[in-house]
């Protein structure tokens, strides 16, 4: 519905409804890397990556929106990874990276989801 | 004749103390305002970051101190300053005359009804970190007990940096407790969803941050960046806890079934009362004011009065404990020097 | 929930409201919204209370709306503002009372301000007396007229012909209330109850007989915002502010909802229409609204004036299954009869929300 | 010679003959299918180059050496070396030589396969000429020589140190039998031929044996039942030779041809991947050149074992040991018979299905994009410099971590008086070649595209890279007709040849570890020696070259998690250091910045210790 029959529409929510997350393909993520939820959010990764300039891709942010139910978003950034390892060289945490782009292209994206 | 040093308050800081005390041959006497020792310490359950049970140590205090005067719903009526010494009049009528007096008041649990928007005292999910502890114990809190609990959120700093609750202090052990009591949580309820929500991870200590990476992979705990702005209650009487997600930049919202606020570290009200019958000053920190905040943290501007522990700012049980004796040391060294 | 948690927290905010002797300041748009409800304040202050009640015709805007929207600095505001005390200084009143929720939080905000920063003060009292040769005291006490309502709501309880029950069941009315932002948002301690929990309606709520509902939005803003309102491109956040509070409450199956500021009831009321026009969906029962009420057209209600004369044919959402409910009877065919008794036409009908 | 059955034929033949049928149906059937599962262009290629003499007389060469005389292995051990090729080649000379004799002796028997092999049971000696007791003593040499390999073998499941084998590779049920049956034909077939030796003749081994035999055995009945056993152990052989690592045998035939005709691997299982699987000897070489052998859990992970899940089909193995390699190309550079380890995983990689795929539309590349460095530096223009093209230098993404790398190669170019552009000072698109090791072809090849045309719109002479990862790639697969590729290495080495460099010798001991993708990868070992060498003393790892041990830093691993690489630093480390250098230099900012997490001495890139080496201006 919502239509624009008064010259403005209703917009839906932009919060984060974690009670609507599914988190099962998440949960599937982190079987095969369990340090995807070991992330300390410092910027590390982000700052290092060459692809960064083109699609704002994070690895940081990747995890954070496929946590949070927006995996459009994550999808966008991935799409320039050049998986080069950068991040991974730089990753305080030792998380591999390069492993978890690897299996987030696996696990996600199937077609009903893409 | 042994010297008499009066240790006010019967927290583990002033047992430590004490039993340092008889080591060195001194007479202490310890005054408790509560009928038993311990302080917080003997309320809780287990210390991180090795899951040490708080009884033992307390009890191992209590064996310690057997040696010592105490007198317990005990409190000080009042002090009088004599020319080199003190004289204390007790509730209980007695009167002590010292040259030394240790304060090892400790600190209060800041009272979390006072950030109204959580809820607590309104909404039955909302309990504190004291209240976990305590069911930790005794397994006995119908906000927990019995009920099916699905996901779990922490807040962090309820009371600490915050210049709207009047602590604009950071009170240091509660991210480390928080983490704690998550574990603990997760595994009583393995199932359960846990969720963290934090301004900062302050997490200072040794193997703290092991327990930090811990409780992320091994136990799944969520950390959300972002101070709880609200919380409500839905109509099947759970809550709706609302904050920023401020890595993703944006709202967030979730519904929980047991929120435990992280009550911070304040001033307890009867240390500032007791300094204040000396006239001893509080720091802008709202703790008692050391003489200085380096070299002389346990001592205070005045001849012959010492602190110890959380009295002087939030402490972790090690650091409350080394304080306790680098105080002892230095009423010794003040005797010896006589 | 723990109602006896509520109760200490609304103990800690009890704020002195004057008992008599009161200057009004009526609303710039609350009389043409629901034209009944200043006038049945005016009624139950002079009539039935038996108070001292002044207002004058010289009493403006008080620049809130406009301030609120960065259409004028503070400065201007606050020399409105001083006016309006300098009328109640002439008029010889010191307790200012305020029918606008804005009003009432512009003038604690400004009267703040002016404690925080005295010269900021004298500079207004200059420019007032520059502008219209006018002196003027500070109000000794600020109150808005709901906290006058609330002071006095047993007293109306036991002077009321109706409760808010419902005649058939007996079970209390399920109400949502709904507090103006401005009431004690800004200042809690300024506000009945604070901010978190607001007593100011749950209060007479509970003295005429009904029954209070928590739901997560409460606090929830009602969408008004005045800028996301009067500009146009921005109406549609008014108004999915307004949705999400009305989808938080639906499932508690609100009978009605009580507010004290000018906006809230309005928007409350009239974006209940525009939602069932955009989404088809209503939130009262059998496609109607859930009716929205100021707290004087409640009081007026449960003191048992008339409904039509109370200005409830202006509301978009039908009152009447409410009436039915608590039993107030009323003349359908009087709906649209002004004073005069002459008809004032019955509207057009909404396609998707059930009216009369 | 004289034939003593009529038919020459008893039933004792059975076994073998049922045996040796299955197992050549088997190969040729799987000959057949690897040749048809080449893609169409390399099935050409390989029939081309069957009637190519010089493929050809190559590929007999190669036959003769990997297959016979097992030169791989007789260099990389004596004693492994002659395990092998005394059972391979001594085998086959008893084979040919069997041949020989019945094509002599009895020619019309020639078309009974059984005969060769059991024809000392067929035949009486009739006459004792010179020629009669020359095949007798060679058919008794080569069954001694046979038989000292499986003595050897023997030796070596126990002692395998012996051999330079630090570990084996554990054998697989097929394995067991296979070997078993393998170690008893010779002393079966010499058993055999030792009773019949008084009838058909024999020389040193077989009479004398006879001899002792005959001193406490008079009975002929003893003579059929050896006959049947050696009959037996051999069809056991056949029959599990298509299932156990003897496969190698005749796989190996066809891989040498396939390789030699240049088919590289194309698919994951199929054609050259599938031959190569099943030419794997399962000689457990590459156990120990595994870099990841430094702890002992992954020694499953090595190649060896990779072949026998590839060749058991099993998927969740294959896939676990395909991402956990480094790719560091040890394995494939020490196999005797040209498995590439490396390459049989990147196929399996390749063959994964991904839902997502990077798509690099959006990255332009025109020079907005890429502002490099657009200054030309030019300075002393009467160098005497055979190069005078101008040089783009691609520092790479690992460079842009070790920024020493990068501000010393351009300290370098400056002082050569070079002319030069710097293409990703400000980050650029990455060469591809982790991607590539990644499997995900596809998105390789974009980026591939993307910066051929940077570098083509450049109007660069030579591409200079600092990143061995780089170098491969860049070499390997990009099309840049015109252009020089050069590693760093190769540069300065050019740089210092044409005296554009002075640099001044110190005493410090250098030893140079060498890049898997440098070294291994691109065959690049002596430019980097001779440029150290100019720097300092060059001391060598313990073990160098060919056989340096990756870093454990390497992209190459997908699975191999940060704290499981330690231990196989160290283990590099340990290598590196058994000369105890002052300096550990090397030529890859991977490996530079992986070695100095763990290193007790500094770790420098090549062009460091140049730069330091080099006065700032001499002429």
């Amino acid at each position: 519905m919502m239509e624009n029959i008064f010259g403005f529409s209703i917009s839906p929510s932009s919060a984060i409804n974690m009670d609507k997350v599914d988190r099962a393909l998440f949960e599937e993520l982190c079987r095969v890397e369990p340090d995807a939820v070991r992330c300390m959010a410092c910027g590390s990764c982000s700052a290092t990556c060459p692809a960064a300039a083109f699609s704002g891709m994070s690895i940081r942010k990747v995890l954070l929106c496929l946590q949070r139910g927006k995996e459009k978003e994550a999808f966008r950034m991935m799409s320039n990874c050049m998986l080069c390892g950068k991040c991974t060289m730089v990753c305080p945490r030792g998380i591999n990276t390069r492993r978890l782009v690897l299996s987030i292209s696996r696990i996600y994206g199937k077609e009903d989801t893409k | 004749m042994k010297e008499i040093v009066v240790i006010i308050g019967g927290g583990i800081a002033g047992l430590e103390a004490a039993s340092k005390l008889l080591d060195l041959g001194y007479s202490p006497i310890i005054v408790e305002k509560s009928g038993r020792l311990g302080g917080h310490v003997a309320r809780w359950n287990r210390l991180f970051p090795d899951m040490t049970p708080a009884a033992d140590i307390v009890s191992e205090l209590t064996e310690r101190t057997k040696g010592a005067n105490i007198f317990l719903n005990t409190e000080i009526s009042f002090i009088n300053r004599l020319r080199d010494s003190y004289n204390i009049k007790l509730s209980n009528g007695i009167s002590i005359n010292t040259s030394y007096i240790l304060f090892t008041t400790g600190f209060s649990l800041f009272e979390a009804e006072k950030k109204e928007e959580y809820g607590y005292g309104v909404y039955d999910q909302v309990i504190t970190n004291g209240d976990l502890e305590q069911w930790f114990n005794t397994g006995e809190d119908h906000r927990i007990s019995g009920k099916e609990i699905g996901h779990i959120g922490f807040v962090h700093c309820v009371g600490s940096r915050d210049e709207k609750a009047r602590n604009s202090q950071c009170s240091k052990v509660c991210c480390i407790t928080a983490i704690k009591q998550a574990i603990e949580l997760k595994e009583k309820f393995p199932d359960a969803e846990i969720w963290c929500f934090y301004m900062d991870l302050r997490l200072f200590g040794k193997k703290f941050e092991d327990f930090y990476t811990k409780a992320q992979r091994d136990y799944g705990i969520h950390f959300i960046r972002g101070r709880v702005s609200e919380v409500s209650e839905n109509i099947e009487g759970k809550v709706i806890v609302k904050a920023e997600d401020t890595l993703a930049g944006k709202p967030i919202k979730i519904t929980l079934d047991l929120l435990v606020l992280m009550s911070g570290m304040v001033c307890s009200q009867d240390s500032t009362k007791t300094a204040g019958m000396l006239s001893l000053p509080v720091d802008s920190d709202g703790f008692l004011k050391s003489s200085d905040n380096v070299m002389h943290i346990t001592s205070s501007p005045k001849n012959g009065i010492f602190y110890a522990g959380a009295c002087t700012g939030p402490k972790t049980v090690p650091e409350t404990l080394a304080e306790a004796r680098s105080a002892v040391l230095e009423i010794h060294s003040h005797i010896s020097r006589k | 929930m723990i109602y006896q948690g509520k109760q200490k927290i609304w103990s800690e905010y009890q704020k002195e409201i004057p008992d008599d002797k009161w200057f009004y300041v009526r609303s710039c748009i609350r009389q043409n919204f629901f034209p009944a409800s200043e006038k049945m304040l005016m009624e139950i202050c002079r009539n039935i209370l038996k108070k001292d009640f002044y207002e004058t015709e010289h009493h403006t805007t008080c620049g809130g709306i406009a301030y609120h929207c960065d259409t004028i600095p503070q400065e201007t505001a606050m020399t409105i503002v001083a006016r309006q005390f300098a009328l109640m200084t002439e008029a010889g009143y010191e307790n200012y009372v305020a029918s606008c929720i804005t009003s009432f939080g512009n003038y604690t905000e400004i009267l703040q301000t002016w404690h925080e920063f005295p010269e900021l003060e004298a500079r207004i009292r200059e420019m007032l007396w520059k502008a219209c040769r006018k002196e003027f005291n500070k109000p000794k006490y600020l109150a808005h007229s709901s906290d006058l309502i609330y002071k006095f709501r047993n007293l109306i309880a036991e002077k009321a012909k109706f409760r808010l029950v419902n005649r058939e069941t007996g079970e209390p009315l399920r109400v949502v209330e709904h507090i103006g932002c401005h009431y004690a948002k800004m200042f809690p301690s300024k506000g009945v109850g604070g901010a978190e929990y607001p007593y100011v309606l749950a209060g007479m709520v509970e003295s005429w007989g009904g029954n209070v509902i928590d739901y997560p939005e409460r606090r929830h803003c009602c969408g008004y915002g005045f800028r996301q309102y009067h500009i146009k491109a921005n109406r549609g956040y008014s108004i999915s502010n307004t949705h999400k509070k009305f989808e938080s409450m639906e499932p508690y199956r609100p009978d009605m909802i009580i507010t004290n500021c000018p906006g809230c009831p309005y928007f409350l009321d009239r974006w209940q229409y525009v939602i069932a026009e955009m989404e088809g969906k209503t939130y009262g029962a059998g496609g109607f609204g859930i009716p929205v009420f100021t707290y004087e057209e409640v009081a007026g209600l449960v003191l048992g004036y008339d409904p039509w004369d109370l200005g409830l044919q202006l509301h978009q959402v039908a009152v009447e299954p409410l009436l039915d409910k608590i039993g107030i009877p009323y003349r359908p065919e009087d709906k649209y009869k002004g004073l005069d008794r002459k008809d004032i036409m019955r509207p057009g009908l909404p396609e998707n929300m059930k009216c009369f | 010679m004289r034939e003593i059955y009529l038919s020459g034929y008893n039933n004792f033949v059975l076994p073998f003959v049922i045996g040796m049928l299955f197992c050549l149906t088997w190969c040729i059937i799987g000959a057949a299918r690897i040749i048809l599962q080449l893609p169409g262009k390399d099935r050409k290629r390989f029939f081309l180059s069957l009637v190519n003499p010089k493929t050809m007389s190559k590929n007999i060469r190669d036959w003769f050496c990997d297959c016979l005389f097992h030169v791989k292995l007789w260099k990389r051990n004596k004693l492994l070396g002659y395990m092998h090729s005394s059972i391979a080649f001594g085998w086959f000379m008893l084979i040919v030589i069997g041949h020989i004799e019945v094509f002599l002796y009895t020619p019309e028997r020639v078309h009974q396969i059984w005969y060769p092999i059991f024809f000392r049971y067929f035949v009486a000696v009739t006459d004792t000429t010179m020629k009669g007791s020359f095949f007798f003593f060679l058919m008794d040499f080569f069954l001694l020589i046979v038989l000292s390999g499986i003595v050897l073998a023997i030796i070596k499941r126990a002692h395998s140190r012996l051999f330079g084998m630090r570990r084996t590779t554990q054998p697989s049920l097929p394995d067991l039998i296979g070997l078993y049956s393998l170690w008893s034909i010779f002393p079966l077939r010499l058993l055999a031929e030792g009773f019949t030796a008084d009838i058909s003749g024999g020389s040193f081994l077989t009479k004398s044996l006879n001899m002792v035999l005959h001193s406490f055995l008079s009975d002929y009945m003893n003579m059929l039942p050896t006959w049947w056993a050696y009959s037996i152990a051999l069809g056991i052989f056949m029959c599990v030779l298509p299932f156990s690592r003897y496969m190698h045998i005749p796989a190996e035939i066809l891989l040498i041809p396939l390789r030699n005709a240049g088919i590289s691997i194309s698919s994951a299982r199929r054609g050259m991947a599938s031959i190569q699987v099943y030419s794997c000897p399962s000689c457990g070489v590459c156990i120990d050149a595994c870099p990841m052998g430094a702890v002992k859990a992954n020694t499953k992970d090595s190649t060896v074992y990779l072949n026998r899940q590839l060749k058991r089909n099993n998927k969740a193995r294959i896939d676990e040991i395909s991402e956990k390699c480094l790719l560091c190309g040890k394995c494939t550079a020490v196999c005797p018979v040209g498995v590439e380890g490396d390459k049989i995983r990147i196929a399996q990689r390749a063959a994964k299905k991904y839902n997502l795929t990077p798509d690099y539309s959006n990255i332009g590349t025109d020079a907005v994009n890429f502002q490099y460095n657009k200054k030309v530096i030019q300075k002393n223009n009467n160098v005497s410099s055979s190069d005078n093209k101008k040089v783009l230098y691609f520092a790479g993404c690992m460079t842009a971590l070790t920024p020493v790398i990068m501000k010393s190669m351009v300290s370098l170019l400056e002082k050569a008086g070079a002319e030069y552009d710097v293409m990703d000072r400000d980050g650029g698109i990455c060469c591809g070649r982790p991607m590539m090791m990644a499997g995900r072809i596809g998105p390789a090849r974009q980026m591939i595209e993307k910066n051929t045309r940077i570098i083509k719109e450049s109007g660069a002479g030579i591409l200079l890279l600092s990143c061995p990862i780089c170098y491969r790639i860049f070499k390997e697969n990009y099309k840049l007709e015109g252009i020089e590729i050069l590693h760093h290495t190769q540069y300065i080495e050019r740089m210092i040849n044409e005296g554009r460099l002075d640099i001044d010798r110190s005493d410090s001991r250098l030893v140079y570890h060498d890049p898997c993708e440098l070294g291994r990868g691109c065959g690049v070992y002596q430019s980097p020696r001779n440029v150290v060498s100019r720097a300092g003393v060059l001391v060598e790892a313990s073990k160098n070259g060919k056989e340096s041990i990756c870093c454990g830093g390497s992209i190459g691993s997908i699975s191999l998690g940060f704290d499981k690489r330690r231990p196989l630093t160290e283990n590099a480390l340990a290598s590196l250091t058994a000369d105890s250098p002052d300096i550990i230099v090397t030529a890859c900012p991977l490996c530079r910045s992986t070695f100095s997490r763990y290193a007790d001495r500094p770790v420098n890139d090549i062009a460091e210790i140049v730069d330091k080496a080099t006065s700032a201006d001499k002429r």
